[in-house]
């Protein structure tokens, strides 16, 4: 048999990697209460997505899909640059990162 | 009267003067700088001119069949289409003058209100402004809009001017009514939009009349879109039980808002119903009419019980409007066009009667500090005039031969009695009988007990006076024409001659 | 004629100008009042001499009812305003101005020592004589409605006159207004009814005109139940006005206002208007024999039991108040007799008996009842006090004064060829009278007449009680200080009233027996005319043997009050024994009646009153209020909902997106809805 | 051809041909290179006049192409139409307005430049977002929006407060971002491209495939943080009461309008595709249940709210489930009303943040408490703040009750079967009164501790006048304003 079928990775793998991922990330955001590690977790979940874009544009043969990852890769970059410069700041006002530590608004 | 059709009225714009001139007068009694004279010499001249000019049309179309009206563009889009169209007839006729009335009557009377009397005469003028154009209003977007026009002015008007309790009774004022006129305004969507069946939403009430001859309201609408409008005015009128903003609204108000409150707001609500439901929604009126009749019961002898058990006079008159609102609906109720014609009567009548009822519990407040009637007694020993018109009042309101309440109460009564007749069923006339009893009952036994018997220890009666000139001029002037309208019932009955027809020509 | 509008006007116009400017006038206005009420019996004069000679109506027997003044009108009913002459009209206008003329005469010197409320005396009097007035020219029900509500209203201001500041004191002014109080809502209670009666006649016949309501061929073609229940519900209007059981107990609290009040409104007008309105009314009335049966019965039971109640009274006042009610029983009574004999007797009927005893009755009674009352002025006003048991031996220092009260007993209690002699024995016949005539309810009349007997006796009994009590014996306390006699503007009334009430009677054999009669005369209505002739009368008074047993009880009545009360041969306290016995404070209870009133006031007023506000403000109010706590109090927790914890919100959107796929799964399972 | 010095000048003429549809933001582009240069300089007042210069022009520009009713589209990722236009127009407004009230803004002082320029960039972004007809556009244009917003909360460097609403502010956002973006990847496998037009057809197909409903649940979920639906709404209390207030005005204003507009072009579009088959119920019911409680969520909870800012923000929370009818109901007719009330939300809940700002740049606390008396410390702004809080409430006859009444109007269709969700709106609007009214009594009725008077700053007596003109002005004579919506939402319906 041609090695091109044998190649070929069934897209129901990249979609559960990439809900697995998502997942990961979301537990992530839900559990970790240091404010560096959640963007990380962001970042998992955006690259999740990323995945399947990428994964539907092979399947697809369409580029539309690889221009999109290149932009949510790009803002993927620019959230993250601005959330540290918030952490920082928001170290140098309390000392911490801790989200928890937070809570002057609420109510 | 020469001079009158010398000068030819129709080039005089006597509708929207009637709009315009009350705010203008808010603007200038706000604008004035803040002297109590000035301001109230102020709002005297706009609300007497208003007045004026209210007469002068009564007379202008009083050959006319008491109908006029005008139309001036103002919104057409491709939606909607929402013109100036405002207009009276008999009924609004009548309205339009017991406000003007009672606004100049208001401005006579007030002058305890001693700071911040510019924005108090100014916000009584803008009251003025709102209720005049809920009787003039023939578009539904402009009626809605006046109907909470007037609202706000009263809200601040109470929650300035208040008594203790006004920061509780204001804001219940304000949202229990307004709570009321959103639901309403539900039944107006629905009646316009089924009216305009896909095509431009036309907000004025000729197309919704039109409508509504032409069938397009079925049955099972008619009958919904009554429920909802009949609750939104019934918590004006205020049928019980939805009642309880107004005792407390009317007890904390200055004087000045408790006559305008009960002597033309309150009256909103019954003529939205015979101007509204009963025109655009027979169906659903003959639908509604035993809850209406039942209701009105309730409200008559629920009113004059809870009268009885009032310790304060204020308090006391208020319940006494809902009761003799109970006697508006009862009227409308008959769908019969005596019912409908002494309906209006009746709220004309109680106009009068609740101003001088208030202005006499105001004058009682200011003048001995309270107007808890256990503490009052003998009061007719030191104020001898106050105690004359007080009797005046509590009798016109329980109905005496020869006031304009008796004329009010005996159509409506006769147009109740005629309609069980219709129906074979006389029992249900005993309960407004009695009420009739209960009513001089404690109007009486509240007269023994505040002005009469001995001279009362519990307050300090020393430096107590009596009326004094502003207040003897507007209760003399409002007694003069309860007597005079009592005696010559007709000068009413023939502004209304038209009205029943006009109507039964739906119902 | 065409002015006969003026006699009612006349007094309002005075009560307006003294209303306003009384205290610029002379004797506060009482001139003008005065001045008024001449004017008005001038007029009733010339009016009567028009009616009964000149017009030539009379002769005819038909009313003189001009064209009305349209009033209101809607939908298809008329109420109109008008006039309506007949000869029942004349007689009440003659009598009522005239006596009022006396009273105002009087009021001068009695008011004299009142001062500035001397203008709302004269103001208010005026307009109750006007109202009284306008009440009996009134050519419909509704009119005259107007005019019998004003005159409740009057007699609340006048009762309720000395409400503040009274002479006696404050607990005396309290009592007052309680009594004025009373009075107005008591006859209120008849009012309500008579308006309801309004309503019923209004709806069958579109019209409440006289002329309308007693033309044989409209009553023809209404249903007579309507009619009975009208007439029913006016007769209501009468037990409230003119103190029939069982609203009679008004009336003697009504004393408490200045005695003129006392006379005016037992003599002249208010409760006389009760009585009218029943003879006015007589043709509807008699469409049933049972409504008339209702009215004899009335009648009778409030005769005897006002009677009764007036038999250990110890007020002066009081004891005439209830010689009123009794006589206005005995009227009701003759009314009620002579109606039913017309209705049982259909058709054809020659002058009602019934009728002219009563209208007869209520026109003696009113001058000897005004003559008593004024008496009992000069003696209170000379005494200042009411007690019976504090006078004595007044007729020394107050001749003429104990004069004409005796003659006014006397008139009362029946004495030969006094005026109450001829009017009660003809009440007493035409109450016999359907017995004798062998009609169904016959024995009820036999027993009523049984009744007015006992009630004769008892009558002359207590007025000479009250007269030996007053003026003979050794004096009093009060009496010591009394300073002889009145002034003459009150003497001199008095005289003229005593010569009425001695010759009043008379008048019955010149005239007055053709001119207050009524008669059906082939189903046609018959006001004046056609009545018995004099000697007929006379003679058949003389010779009935009723008449005897009647004077033989009241001569009885009057030796008995002697003995026990001038002589003192007989102790009264055998009877009372000292106040002691149930039956003597049972009548000082007035029977329980006012007990009564209070406990249903009490229980139907003020109970519910208690409960309706119980349930306003818990009930109702506390929904309302309820409703706002419970948002406001949801709205505090949910904002607790929100920590300021930025990993809960994460939460929260995480679990939001769950629910929502589960709601929209269900949507999409459950088809869209 | 002409030709000046031997220079072809008809490319300058076709590059402004090709680049007018999205001119004015080009002009916000240039202006937020520029200004930042000048933030620099010694006179750091010119960047907020050349900022407000440059404001001005793109509003103008805006306005002449709305007037002259231009439409053209640039490179088949931005159209721009009626629709666009308008709510461009909105976007420019509230942008004006923020950036004249930053004029005085003291604590801008330093990085103003850089301010400025965020907030054009973040405006840019929302401009693209209304003209977007690629999904990329749309992502690319919200992010640019969020992330420039992200760092204007936490623009007030030290002001622990304003950290922590960044802080808030970002983790949520990001979130919300990955699971819309998640959503799109879903979408774009579906579909097979990322053109909104073909989105559509998709949605508007409407077979429940657990793909579809996860699909369209995530897209939901990510952008309904944007304009805080319930439950995606914690965030935004915070936020506001942590921001410089002009931020929140900006936000307030401006920033949940632009979640309407995706909401509009990925699910609205797919609903009126689907009109002639009745539209896509499911969905529908889902946004009215979403309206519902939103609105009941947002009044209840601001009824016992102590700061203004807060209650502020629950308010708009409110108005912005007051809009949502508009999906779920889905008629022309209601998107203009939906747009007319987004209008006047700009100045009616704009004004009040500006009030509110303009009062703590005078020193006078956030709590409904520190207002007592105001009317007689500053009458007229304290009269303008009524008119604000009255319109918010749907008081007649100002915009608020306007665009309310023609909003709720379009909810009662003939098969009335919407008629519950228009009876809890009234319900809802009546009960917000309360709240509102509670700000007035405070400050007309209750006496305050003092009664100097208040010099407020005079850009922001400017901004507040037009805030309150237009109020008032809106709500009169409503007839202008409405044709542009109703030209607006018919532009819309045309794109399918």
């Amino acid at each position: 048999m041609p090695r091109k079928v044998m190649t070929m990775i069934p897209i129901e793998m990249f979609l559960i990697l990439s809900a697995a991922l998502f997942c990961i990330g979301l537990v992530g955001v839900l559990v970790k209460t240091n404010g560096i590690v959640i963007l990380m977790c962001i970042e998992l979940m955006l690259n999740a997505a990323n995945i399947n874009f990428i994964a539907f544009a092979a399947y697809l043969g369409d580029a539309l899909g690889q221009v999109f990852v290149l932009m949510a890769i790009a803002v993927a970059a620019a959230e993250v640059g601005i959330g540290i410069a918030i952490l920082l700041n928001v170290y140098k006002a309390k000392k911490t990162t801790d989200v928890d530590d937070l809570t002057i608004l609420r109510w | 009267m020469d001079f009158l059709s010398s000068l030819s009225i129709p080039s005089l714009p006597i509708l929207p003067l009637l709009l315009i001139l009350p705010i203008l007068g808010a603007v200038f009694c706000f604008l004035i700088k803040n002297d109590r004279r000035h301001t109230r010499h102020m709002a005297i001249l706009f609300s007497g001119v208003t007045l004026a000019l209210s007469l002068l049309l009564l007379y202008d179309i009083s050959s006319r069949g008491y109908v006029e009206s005008e139309s001036y563009a103002w919104i057409n889009t491709a939606y909607l289409q929402m013109n100036l169209d405002i207009g009276v007839d008999g009924m609004s006729m009548l309205m339009v003058l017991l406000t003007a009335l009672l606004v100049l009557m208001v401005a006579i009377f007030s002058d305890t209100e001693s700071e911040r009397s510019n924005s108090f005469f100014a916000l009584i003028m803008a009251t003025q402004a709102g209720l005049m154009g809920v009787y003039l209003a023939q578009d539904y977007f402009l009626f809605f809009i006046f109907w909470e026009v007037a609202l706000i002015p009263m809200f601040f008007l109470i929650a300035g001017w208040g008594g203790p309790r006004r920061h509780y009774a204001s804001m219940k004022f304000l949202i229990y009514t307004h709570v009321a006129s959103m639901i309403m305004l539900i039944g107006i969507f629905m009646l316009v939009i089924t009216a305009a069946d896909g095509g431009v939403l036309n907000f004025s009430f000729e197309a919704v009349k039109a409508a509504s001859a032409a069938g397009l309201f079925t049955t099972t609408f008619q009958v919904v879109v009554f429920g909802l409008l009949f609750f939104g005015f019934a918590v004006k009128m205020p049928l019980v039980p939805f009642h309880t903003w107004l005792p407390d609204a009317h007890v904390e108000a200055p004087t000045a808002g408790s006559v305008l409150l009960a002597g033309v707001m309150l009256k909103m609500g019954s003529y939205a119903i015979i101007r509204i439901c009963l025109e655009v929604l027979p169906e659903g009126a003959i639908a509604w009419q035993t809850v209406m009749i039942v209701l009105a019961l309730v409200a008559i002898l629920y009113g004059a019980y809870a009268c009885i058990a009032q310790k304060d006079l204020k308090k006391m008159v208020a319940f006494s409007s809902i009761s003799h609102m109970g006697f508006v609906l009862l009227g409308i109720a008959t769908l019969s066009g005596i019912g409908i014609q002494f309906a209006i009567f009746q709220m004309f009548a109680h106009g009068l009667i609740t101003s001088v009822l208030f202005m006499v519990c105001g004058i009682v407040g200011h003048n001995t500090g309270t107007r808890d009637i256990p503490l009052l007694g003998g009061l007719a020993g030191k104020m001898p005039i106050f105690a004359g018109f007080m009797m005046f009042g509590f009798l016109a309101s329980l109905g005496l031969p020869g006031l304009i309440g008796f004329v009010a109460e005996f159509g409506v009564l006769m147009a109740f009695f005629d309609y069980l007749m219709g129906i074979d069923v006389l029992w249900p006339i005993v309960f407004a009988l009695a009420s009739l009893m209960l009513t001089a009952g404690y109007f009486t036994w509240a007269m023994q007990r505040s002005i009469f018997g001995k001279e009362t220890t519990k307050i300090d009666m020393s430096n107590v006076h009596d009326v004094n000139r502003r207040e003897g001029v507007a209760l003399g002037l409002l007694c003069a024409l309860i007597a005079l309208f009592g005696i010559m019932p007709w000068l009413i009955m023939d502004v209304l001659a038209e009205m029943p027809l006009v109507l039964l020509g739906v119902v | 004629m065409e002015y006969a509008w003026l006699i009612p006007v006349a007094p309002l116009l005075a009560f307006v100008i003294v209303g306003f400017f009384g205290n610029k006038t002379k004797e506060g206005g009482g001139a003008i009042a005065l001045g008024s009420v001449l004017i008005a019996f001038v007029l009733s004069i010339l009016v009567s001499y028009e009616y009964f000679v000149t017009s030539g109506l009379f002769d005819s027997g038909e009313a003189y009812a001009p064209a009305p003044f349209q009033w209101l009108v809607f939908g298809d009913y008329a109420l109109n305003f008008g006039i309506y002459i007949d000869s029942l009209t004349c007689v009440m206008l003659l009598f009522s101005s005239f006596i009022s003329l006396m009273i105002f005469l009087y009021s001068i010197g009695y008011m004299k020592g009142e001062g500035a409320r001397k203008r709302r005396y004269y103001a208010e009097i005026a307009l109750f004589l006007g109202a009284m007035l306008g009440l009996i020219l009134s050519s419909n029900y509704l009119e005259m409605f107007i005019f019998w509500e004003l005159m409740g209203v009057c007699s609340y201001l006048l009762i309720g006159f000395w409400s503040y500041k009274h002479p006696e004191g404050d607990a005396a002014s309290e009592a007052a207004a309680s009594a004025a109080k009373k009075a107005f809502l008591v006859t209120r209670l008849g009012d309500v009814c008579m308006m309801a009666g309004l309503f019923v006649l209004l709806f069958a016949f579109k019209s409440l005109d006289f002329t309308t309501l007693f033309d044989p061929a409209e009553i023809a073609n209404v249903d007579s139940g309507m009619i009975i229940l009208g007439s029913l519900l006016l007769f209501g209007g009468v037990i409230g006005k003119s103190a029939q059981f069982p609203l009679q107990d008004w009336l003697p609290d009504a004393m408490a206002g200045p005695t003129t009040v006392s006379a005016l409104i037992h003599a002249a007008t208010m409760v006389k208007a009760g009585v009218y309105l029943v003879a006015r009314s007589y043709p509807l009335f008699i469409q049933s024999a049972d409504v008339m049966l209702v009215v004899a019965v009335i009648g009778g039971v409030t005769a005897f039991i006002a009677a009764t109640m007036a038999l250990n009274n110890m007020s002066l006042k009081r004891v005439l108040a209830y010689s009123t009610v009794s006589q206005l029983g005995l009227m009701i009574m003759a009314l009620g007799a002579g109606g039913y004999v017309i209705a049982m007797t259909a058709g054809d009927y020659h002058a009602s008996l019934g009728y002219t005893a009563g209208v007869f009755h209520m026109m003696n009674h009113a001058f000897f009842k005004a003559l008593l009352f004024m008496c009992a002025g000069s003696v209170i006003h000379a005494v200042a006090s009411e007690d019976l048991r504090q006078m004595g031996g007044l007729s020394r220092k107050m001749r003429i004064t104990s004069a004409t009260m005796f003659i006014g007993a006397l008139s009362i209690a029946g004495f030969p060829f006094f005026s109450g002699f001829w009017s009660k024995d003809l009440v007493f016949e035409s109450v016999m009278n359907p017995y004798a005539s062998g009609l169904p309810a016959g024995d009820i009349f036999l027993f009523l007449f049984a009744l007015a007997l006992i009630t004769a006796f008892m009558t002359a009994f207590y007025m000479f009680r009250m007269w030996y009590m007053t003026f003979k014996g050794k004096p009093k306390e009060a009496a010591e200080h009394c300073h002889g006699e009145s002034p003459k503007t009150m003497t001199v009334p008095l005289i003229i009233l005593s010569l009425f009430a001695v010759g009043s009677g008379f008048l019955l054999f010149v005239g007055l027996n053709d001119i207050i009669t009524f008669s059906v005369i082939g189903g046609e209505f018959m006001v004046g005319g056609n009545g018995k002739t004099a000697e007929y009368l006379f003679w058949h008074v003389l010779e009935n043997k009723w008449t005897y047993v009647s004077l033989a009880l009241s001569l009885s009545g009057i030796f008995l009050a002697y003995l026990m009360y001038s002589r003192r041969i007989i102790n009264p306290a055998r009877f009372n024994m000292g106040g002691r016995s149930g039956l003597y404070r049972f009548l000082t209870a007035r029977y329980y009646f006012p007990q009564l009133y209070d406990q249903i006031s009490l229980k139907l007023g003020y109970g519910v009153a208690k409960g309706v506000d119980y349930v306003d403000k818990n009930l109702i109010d506390g929904t309302v209020d309820g409703i706002s706590n419970a948002i406001s109090g949801s709205s505090d927790t949910m904002r607790k909902m929100q920590t300021g914890n930025v990993r809960n919100y994460a939460a929260i959107v995480i679990i939001g997106t769950m629910v929502l796929v589960a709601v929209l799964f269900i949507l999409v399972r459950f088809g869209g809805v | 051809m002409m030709d000046l010095f031997g220079l072809d000048l008809t490319i300058i003429n076709d590059v402004v041909k090709e680049l007018m549809p999205i001119m004015p933001q080009v002009i916000l582009i240039i202006a937020a290179i520029i200004v930042p240069v000048f933030g620099y300089g010694k006179r750091k007042g010119i960047t907020a006049w050349l900022s407000l210069a440059a404001v001005t022009s793109a509003l103008a520009l805006t306005i002449f192409l709305i007037y002259d009713s231009y439409s053209g589209s640039f490179l088949n990722l931005f159209e721009f139409n009626e629709f666009t236009g308008f709510m461009m127009l909105i976007f420019m407004l509230v942008l004006f307005l923020v950036v004249l009230i930053s004029l005085t803004e003291s604590e801008n002082r330093k990085h103003s430049g850089e301010y400025f320029s965020l907030l054009f960039v973040a405006t840019i972004g929302m401009t693209f977002v209304a003209g977007a007809t690629d999904l990329i556009t749309l992502f690319v244009g919200i992010e640019l929006a969020s992330i420039s917003s992200y760092a204007l909360v936490a623009f007030r460097k030290n002001d622990p407060r304003s950290a922590e609403a960044a802080v808030k502010f970002l983790i949520i956002g990001g979130v919300s971002t990955a699971i819309s973006l998640y959503g799109m990847s879903l979408l774009y496998g579906m579909t097979g491209t990322t053109e909104l037009a073909a989105v559509a057809d998709y949605l508007a197909a409407g077979d429940f495939t657990w793909v579809y409903i996860v699909a369209v649940i995530m897209l939901i979920a990510g952008f309904g943080f944007k304009l805080a639906l319930v439950p995606f709404h914690a965030w935004a209390p915070d936020v506001y009461e942590g921001a410089p207030t002009p931020v929140a005005t900006f936000l307030a204003a401006g920033s949940n309008k632009m979640g309407f507009i995706i909401f509009f072009k990925i699910f609205l579009i797919a609903f009126v595709a689907a009109q002639t088959v009745g539209g896509v119920p499911e969905l529908q019911w889902l946004f009215a249940i979403l309206a519902g409680v939103t609105m009941t969520v947002g009044n209840i909870i601001a009824i016992t709210q102590t700061s203004i800012k807060r209650m502020l923000a629950y308010s708009s929370i409110a108005q912005a489930g007051y809009v949502l009818i508009v999906l779920a109901v889905a008629t022309e007719y209601i998107l203009a009303g939906g747009l007319f009330h987004m209008m006047t939300h700009v100045f009616m809940k704009g004004g009040a943040f500006i009030v509110v700002a303009a009062l703590c740049a005078r020193g006078i606390g956030e709590y409904i408490s520190d207002y007592k008396g105001l009317a007689k410390r500053a009458p007229l702004v304290a009269a303008a703040m009524g008119l604000f809080m009255f319109s918010l409430a749907g008081i007649p006859p100002l915009a608020g009750f306007a665009s309310k009444f023609i909003l709720f109007s379009g909810a009662v269709t003939a098969e009335g079967t919407w008629i519950w969700l228009v009876a809890l709106a009234v319900i809802n609007s009546a009960l917000s009164l309360y709240y509102y009214a509670r700000v007035v009594k405070a400050m007309f009725v209750d006496k305050g501790a003092t009664t100097e008077k208040i010099r407020v700053p005079h850009s922001f007596k400017f901004a507040i006048a037009i805030c309150a003109v237009a109020t008032v002005a809106m709500g009169l004579y409503l007839g202008p304003i409405m044709e542009i919506c109703e030209a607006a939402a018919a532009a819309f319906f045309a794109m399918v």
